[in-house]
């Protein structure tokens, strides 16, 4: 039987791997981006997991209303760094730092 | 082994397998369709769980329209890959150590010791008449109506900021009208003026 | 009685509000006439009152008006303690008031603010009405305080003249110094009796009498002593005594009518009235009686010199003025606070009619006020002298005037008093009264008789002398050569208060003194009962017992003295300043209160803020925490900016790291 | 026949399974097959010529219906050309990912009260879950053939199906709350009554929109843009040949069928009689549901053709304008539409 601690160690490394892709491709923003939504899906699972394992249905609303929002963040994200692109010809986070002190 | 657990073992695999990829690739369309191939491993995941209707609401969202959508700001943006990688080697060392200490300590607190099947025995299997959707719809629609109508609102403002953020007027196109093309008439393209002759100096 | 005392009250505060508010609406007359109506049906009312207090016997009246709020217990409220100390209080106060209305009709005539002038003694009226109709500390220092303002407002009342500027503003910090005590006095009494009723302190009054406090180190001061001095100083502020008598002499820079209204007749004396409605606090303290009648005496002998050696009409009428309260506080040092009131009333008179004949005589001589100039004004103003000498007789205590019965009883009194201080505060008011009659004749002698008044032409210069050059706008020309008799606004006032201070003595002392009037309103403990040792067998038998004593040939022989050396041999004046040099300069420096002050006072404060400006303000507010968190936040920008890098993945990795140590720390613990 | 049944009792599930698929899929490639040779041939008696009709089998002409065979023999013996600087992988996968949805959203369809492959509750979730992957195949074979045109056409085509893909789910959306269910065969069910029971009436605008939708998705004449061959030659396949072209050319016609019998299941009444209700029901009593599935389909699949017989080439901005602006708006007013009338009960559909 698959027990609860499986799908919650799978979601921790899956949310472990994402940091280190943060770490990895920190000059990217649409790395960086990926690398977010990977932690939502880690996050995702353990809601699911535990809805699962406690019969409550509202794990699922959370993860719900957590995919209603990522892609609301996604298309803006997308749309922003469009822009960014299309005024600075450049996505790379170190030469985005308009706002240095 | 049951089938079962074989299918688990398979998909989470994959879906780590997958992930690895996606932070490691050189190029970023590879990264998007590994995390595609991620997404769907999740889907498996969630599918023993029994989670049916996040599970095909995750391809649809995701697969079908986030990730498209990254497709295309990867494939248009004119990324200098070999710039946003300078780095990469360096920093690979400390990314392994900070991800494995933290996998290291998230699998100690979540580990089966505390979350294993003695502690949370797996549910029973739904029967088979059993119906995710409907089940979900009608928490969805009656405990949390008004976080639903706020989530409807939040995808309003995210289709309002995309294009208008994305939006560019671009006067130098040349747009062509059809209504007013067939819609002219011959006394708009001539005028005939009534003028006196010239006359004689 | 509810509605005659609100109207007695807001009469005076409603002529106020519309010749102050609507001065452009109701003009020069309207404010003089909604004024002086508004004061007229308080003062009649206020002889109603008293009428029915003195004569028809009505029980005492002590309501609430209005209740502003209670904190913990403690009720604030407005009402009216009405009894025939109070009675006398708003006649005396009502009557000169309607009188210096009047009067101020003709003195004023030409100047400008005439409306807020009219304005500003209304108000005054109202507020004095509301310190001595109060029944409760609270309202009494509203009143107390709202009759400081107006009085700094007049003092300055002419805005742009220098010296009066700096003159009320001296009155107003050395009030304020009184007020702080008055106020902590005050708190004291709400402190410790836990009420800012008058009838309910004076209950619980007694059974605090042996309790001590601790002010500051070791000694422990008894209660009662403490809360007397501390009101006491208040008085002495108002009441300008020894130290605090300093702004009232400066205060002459007002209008005349205001020195007769203000600082002679009756806010002078809120500190003897206060002083004197606290008497069953007073009784309680030995230490404080002693205090108020060495404070008294001294200021009533001393303040009396300087009076000698002065040359302004209104300066030498005011140190009378500080004289004579001194007089009254000894009275009420020495438990003869029926004594002292009675001197309060006589005093208002008298001298509110010296101040206003004064006035009456600066009229004549076109604004100019040194007595140096002046000289035979009798021939010229025949009113204005007999009123004058009627006011000088009443001063120095001439036998059957006002001030002789009230003046004599104070004397007699204090030589009855057995407590601290009783000897030496006899002595020094024995001895004022030699100084009384010198000064009051040497006035009335130089002013009234002896040659012509000087030419004009030298008054500028006495103007200019003052740093005044806008009088000078008000009488350009002079094309009346001689003065003259004042109009009849002028006159009339004074008649009229000539007439109390020569019979209100002889049909007053009787009941006030030895009757039975201020029965139940004041209290007197047994062994300090000084007046009922005073044999006293009538008005007449009073003044032939006068008679066989010091006072009235001291009197005699000052006015003796100054008949000669200031109308047969005037060089004897200036031979004796010569000689004496040092007295003189002694008395012309005022004892050097003043200089002292602007040295200690003025000056400390001028270090102390130099010190502070330097220290505090500069170093440490602008140097340490203006610019000083200026550059520390600057500084801690420099430092924190190499925080914000701006590239987005220097956070993600702080919050990653943050996560992490989280995380360490829960599965470490 | 019992002994079948005990043999396919027998053996063992997973095998049963495949062999479903089989017989699925098995009619439907030959189907797919002789689509083209259809499309030909009807297109071509529309423009007043003949076709194809050369190629016969065992010997005989026979209409020429031997083209389809003799078209995949010769794509299959093609060299499969490699573009240089392709990335190989994503090169060969892109057809198979295009065919994929085509072919998996057979699993949930039901051809029959009973034949179905697997009754699943979201079955309507399902199918648009696939149907939204198809647009991968298209973007990766542009963007893995490393040529400009192929990109350019990819990305044309992909936001051309974004676009008509959410007309087509709030049409199908709009079906889902007139039926109650997410479930296809429950959907079918829903419509019993007679052939005004079916819900291309009630739900018109989304019946016409579902369909012209289903053309656009399918990168169908009149919305054929992404291969304009007058604009950017083939689109997105312009570098494939072969087996590998042929790939996606099986996908592009099994798109096209699978709309076609989905349009015919959600709208036409599926397996129903369009005689129910009426006294001519019991004659054709005899004839299986199958058959009425297959004759519905068969219209629309016609209708493809029609379609690209006769209209001309819609602009690109004019595409996404229909789509965006046309299409999704009248869905979404329908939808409440939809609602309004199911919450009050309108008759005769819903009461």
């Amino acid at each position: 039987m698959i027990a609860l601690s499986d799908y919650l160690i799978v979601a921790a490394i899956l949310f472990s791997i994402s940091v280190a892709g943060i770490f990895l491709n920190r000059k990217n923003v649409l790395l960086l981006l990926m690398c977010v939504e990977l932690m939502l899906l880690a996050v995702n699972i353990n809601f699911i997991a535990f809805s699962h394992f406690l019969s409550d249905v509202n794990g699922q609303i959370f993860v719900f209303f957590i995919l209603t929002v990522a892609a609301a963040e996604a298309a803006i994200g997308l749309a922003i760094l469009v822009v960014l692109f299309r005024t600075r010809r450049t996505i790379n986070v170190a030469d985005l730092d308009a706002l240095k002190g | 082994m049951s089938f079962e657990k074989f299918l688990f073992y398979l998909f989470a695999v994959l879906l780590l397998g997958a992930a690895v990829m996606v932070i490691t690739r050189r190029n970023p369309v590879h990264s998007v369709l590994f995390l595609v191939l991620a997404f769907f491993n999740a889907a498996g995941l969630w599918m023993l769980a029994e989670a049916e209707f996040l599970a095909i609401a995750l391809v649809l969202v995701y697969v079908g329209a986030v990730m498209v959508l990254f497709l295309f700001v990867v494939m248009m943006l004119d990324i200098n890959v070999a710039e946003l990688r300078a780095g990469f080697v360096r920093s690979a060392p400390v990314a392994l150590v900070v991800a494995v200490i933290m996998a290291a300590e998230l699998v100690v607190v979540l580990g089966p010791a505390r979350f294993g099947l003695d502690s949370y025995a797996a549910p029973d299997r739904h029967p088979a008449d059993y119906n995710n959707t409907a089940e979900l719809g009608l928490a969805l629609f009656t405990q949390h109506i008004y976080a639903f109508e706020i989530a409807a609102v939040i995808l309003l403002v995210g289709i309002v900021a995309a294009i208008s953020l994305t939006l560019r007027r671009r006067p130098e196109t040349k747009y062509l009208d059809p209504a007013s093309q067939v819609g002219v008439k011959a006394k708009d393209r001539l005028k005939i003026v009534k003028m006196d002759p010239e006359e004689n100096a | 009685m509810d509605y005659i005392l609100l109207t007695i009250v807001l009469a005076p505060l409603a002529g106020s509000l519309i010749a102050g508010l609507f001065r452009n609406q109701v003009g020069r007359a309207g404010a003089h006439w909604t004024t002086i109506i508004g004061v007229g049906i308080s003062c009649a009312l206020s002889f109603y009152v008293f009428y029915q207090y003195a004569f028809n016997g009505a029980p005492v009246h002590n309501e609430t008006v209005y209740t502003w709020m209670v904190v913990d217990g403690l009720r604030m409220e407005i009402g009216f303690l009405v009894d025939r100390l109070t009675a006398m209080m708003m006649v005396v106060v009502t009557f000169v008031s309607l009188m210096v209305h009047i009067y101020t009709i003709g003195y004023m005539a030409h100047e400008e603010g005439y409306q807020r002038f009219f304005s500003y003694i209304a108000l005054f009226t109202f507020s004095m009405l509301m310190l001595v109709m109060s029944n409760n500390f609270l309202q009494l220092f509203f009143g107390w305080e709202a009759v400081g303002l107006v009085s700094y407002l007049l003092i300055g009342f002419y805005v742009k003249r220098e010296t009066a500027i700096f003159a009320n503003l001296k009155a107003f910090l050395v009030n304020r110094v009184g007020d702080f005590g008055f106020i902590l006095g005050i708190a004291a009494v709400a402190m410790y009796m836990g009420t800012l009723d008058y009838y309910e302190a004076f209950e619980r009054a007694p059974a605090l009498a042996n309790a001590t406090v601790v002010v500051w180190g070791d000694d422990a001061w008894s209660l009662m002593t403490l809360i007397c001095i501390l009101l006491f100083v208040g008085a002495m502020g108002k009441s300008a005594q020894v130290p605090l008598h300093v702004w009232l002499p400066d205060s002459m820079e007002g209008p005349t009518p205001i020195s007769a209204l203000i600082h002679a007749a009756t806010m002078v004396t809120a500190g003897i009235f206060m002083v004197a409605r606290m008497s069953p606090l007073y009784e309680l303290s030995e230490t404080a009686l002693s205090f108020v009648l060495i404070i008294g005496a001294t200021t009533a002998f001393f303040m009396g010199l300087i009076g000698i050696i002065q040359n302004d009409i209104k300066r030498v009428v005011a140190y009378s003025t500080l004289s004579q309260l001194g007089y009254m506080i000894a009275a009420l040092g020495a438990s003869a606070y029926a004594a002292g009131l009675f001197h309060l009333m006589t005093h208002a008179f008298f001298k509110a009619l010296l101040f206003l004949a004064a006035g009456s005589v600066i009229i004549g001589m076109h604004h100019d006020q040194d007595i140096r100039n002046m000289g035979g004004m009798r021939k010229y103003m025949p009113i204005t002298h007999w009123t004058f000498l009627i006011g000088t007789l009443a001063l120095i205590g001439f036998p059957g005037f006002a001030g002789f019965f009230s003046k004599d009883a104070i004397i007699e009194a204090v030589h009855f008093s057995r407590i601290f201080g009783s000897d030496y505060a006899y002595w020094l008011l024995l001895s004022g009264v030699f100084v009384t009659a010198l000064y009051s004749f040497r006035l009335y002698f130089i002013v009234f008789h002896g040659k012509g008044p000087r030419h004009f032409e030298p008054h500028h210069d006495v103007h200019d002398e003052n740093g005044d050059a806008e009088a000078q706008e008000h009488h350009p020309v002079h094309d009346e050569p001689k003065p003259h008799e004042s109009p009849w606004v002028v006159t009339v006032p004074l008649v009229l208060l000539a007439i109390p201070s020569v019979v209100i003595g002889y049909l007053a002392i009787g009941p006030m003194l030895f009757g039975e009037y201020f029965d139940g309103t004041l209290t007197v403990a047994p062994i300090h009962a000084t007046l009922s040792e005073i044999d006293f067998h009538g008005a007449a038998g009073f003044i032939l017992h006068g008679l066989s004593g010091p006072a009235v040939y001291l009197a005699a022989a000052g006015a003796l003295v100054a008949w000669f050396v200031y109308t047969r041999k005037p060089n004897i004046a200036t031979d004796l300043a010569r000689r004496f040099s040092w007295i003189y300069r002694v008395l012309d420096s005022k004892y050097g209160f003043d200089s002292f002050n602007q040295w200690f006072f003025a000056g400390g404060a001028r270090q102390l803020g130099k010190v502070l400006w330097q220290a505090g303000d500069r170093a440490f507010i602008d140097g340490a925490v203006v610019n000083g968190s200026a550059r520390s936040v600057a500084w801690l920008a420099s430092v924190t900016r190499y925080l914000q890098t701006g590239y987005l993945y220097h956070y993600a990795f702080a919050i990653i790291l943050g996560l992490l140590g989280l995380l360490s720390w829960f599965v470490i613990r | 026949m019992d002994g079948l049944i005990s043999f396919w009792e027998a053996l063992p599930e997973l095998v049963r399974i495949m062999l479903k698929i089989v017989a699925i899929m098995l009619p439907l490639m030959i189907t797919v097959a002789y689509y083209t040779y259809l499309e030909r041939k009807v297109i071509g008696h529309m423009q007043v010529r003949m076709g194809p009709n050369r190629v016969g089998l065992f010997g005989f002409r026979l209409l020429g219906l031997g083209q389809p065979i003799a078209d995949a023999v010769k794509l299959m013996f093609k060299e499969i050309v490699i573009p240089s600087g392709a990335n190989k992988l994503l090169f060969l996968i892109a057809p198979m990912i295009t065919i994929a949805p085509a072919l998996a959203a057979w699993a949930v369809f039901p051809f029959d009260a009973e034949l179905v492959l697997a009754d699943i509750n979201a079955g309507l979730l399902y199918i648009l879950a696939l149907t939204s992957l198809g647009v991968y195949g298209v973007i990766i074979a542009g963007w893995a053939s490393n040529s400009k045109y192929a990109l350019l056409g990819a990305m044309r085509s992909a936001a051309q199906i974004v676009a008509y893909e959410i007309a087509m789910g709030f049409a199908l959306v709009g079906v889902l709350v007139a039926a109650g269910s997410l479930n296809l065969r429950e959907i079918v069910m829903a419509q019993e009554g007679s052939l005004l029971h079916w819900y291309w009436l009630p739900l018109l605008p989304l019946f016409l929109i579902y369909f012209i939708s289903g053309v656009a998705e399918t990168n169908r004449a009149p919305f054929d843009v992404a291969e304009g061959e007058s604009e950017i030659v083939a689109g997105f396949h312009v570098e494939y040949s072969g087996m590998t072209f042929a790939v996606f050319f099986l996908a592009e016609y099994a798109n096209m069928i699978l709309i076609s019998a989905l349009s015919a299941l959600m709208f036409l009444g599926g397996w129903l009689s369009p005689f129910q209700g009426t006294p001519l029901e019991s004659w054709f009593a005899w004839v299986p549901g199958i058959l009425w599935l297959l004759l519905k389909t068969f219209i629309f699949m016609f209708l493809f053709l029609w379609f690209r017989a006769t209209f001309p080439r819609y602009r690109y901005d004019q595409i996404m304008r229909l789509g965006w602006k046309v299409f999704i708006p009248i869905t979404i007013v329908w939808i409440v539409v939809v609602g309004l009338m199911k919450v009050n009960q309108a008759p005769w559909w819903f009461n």
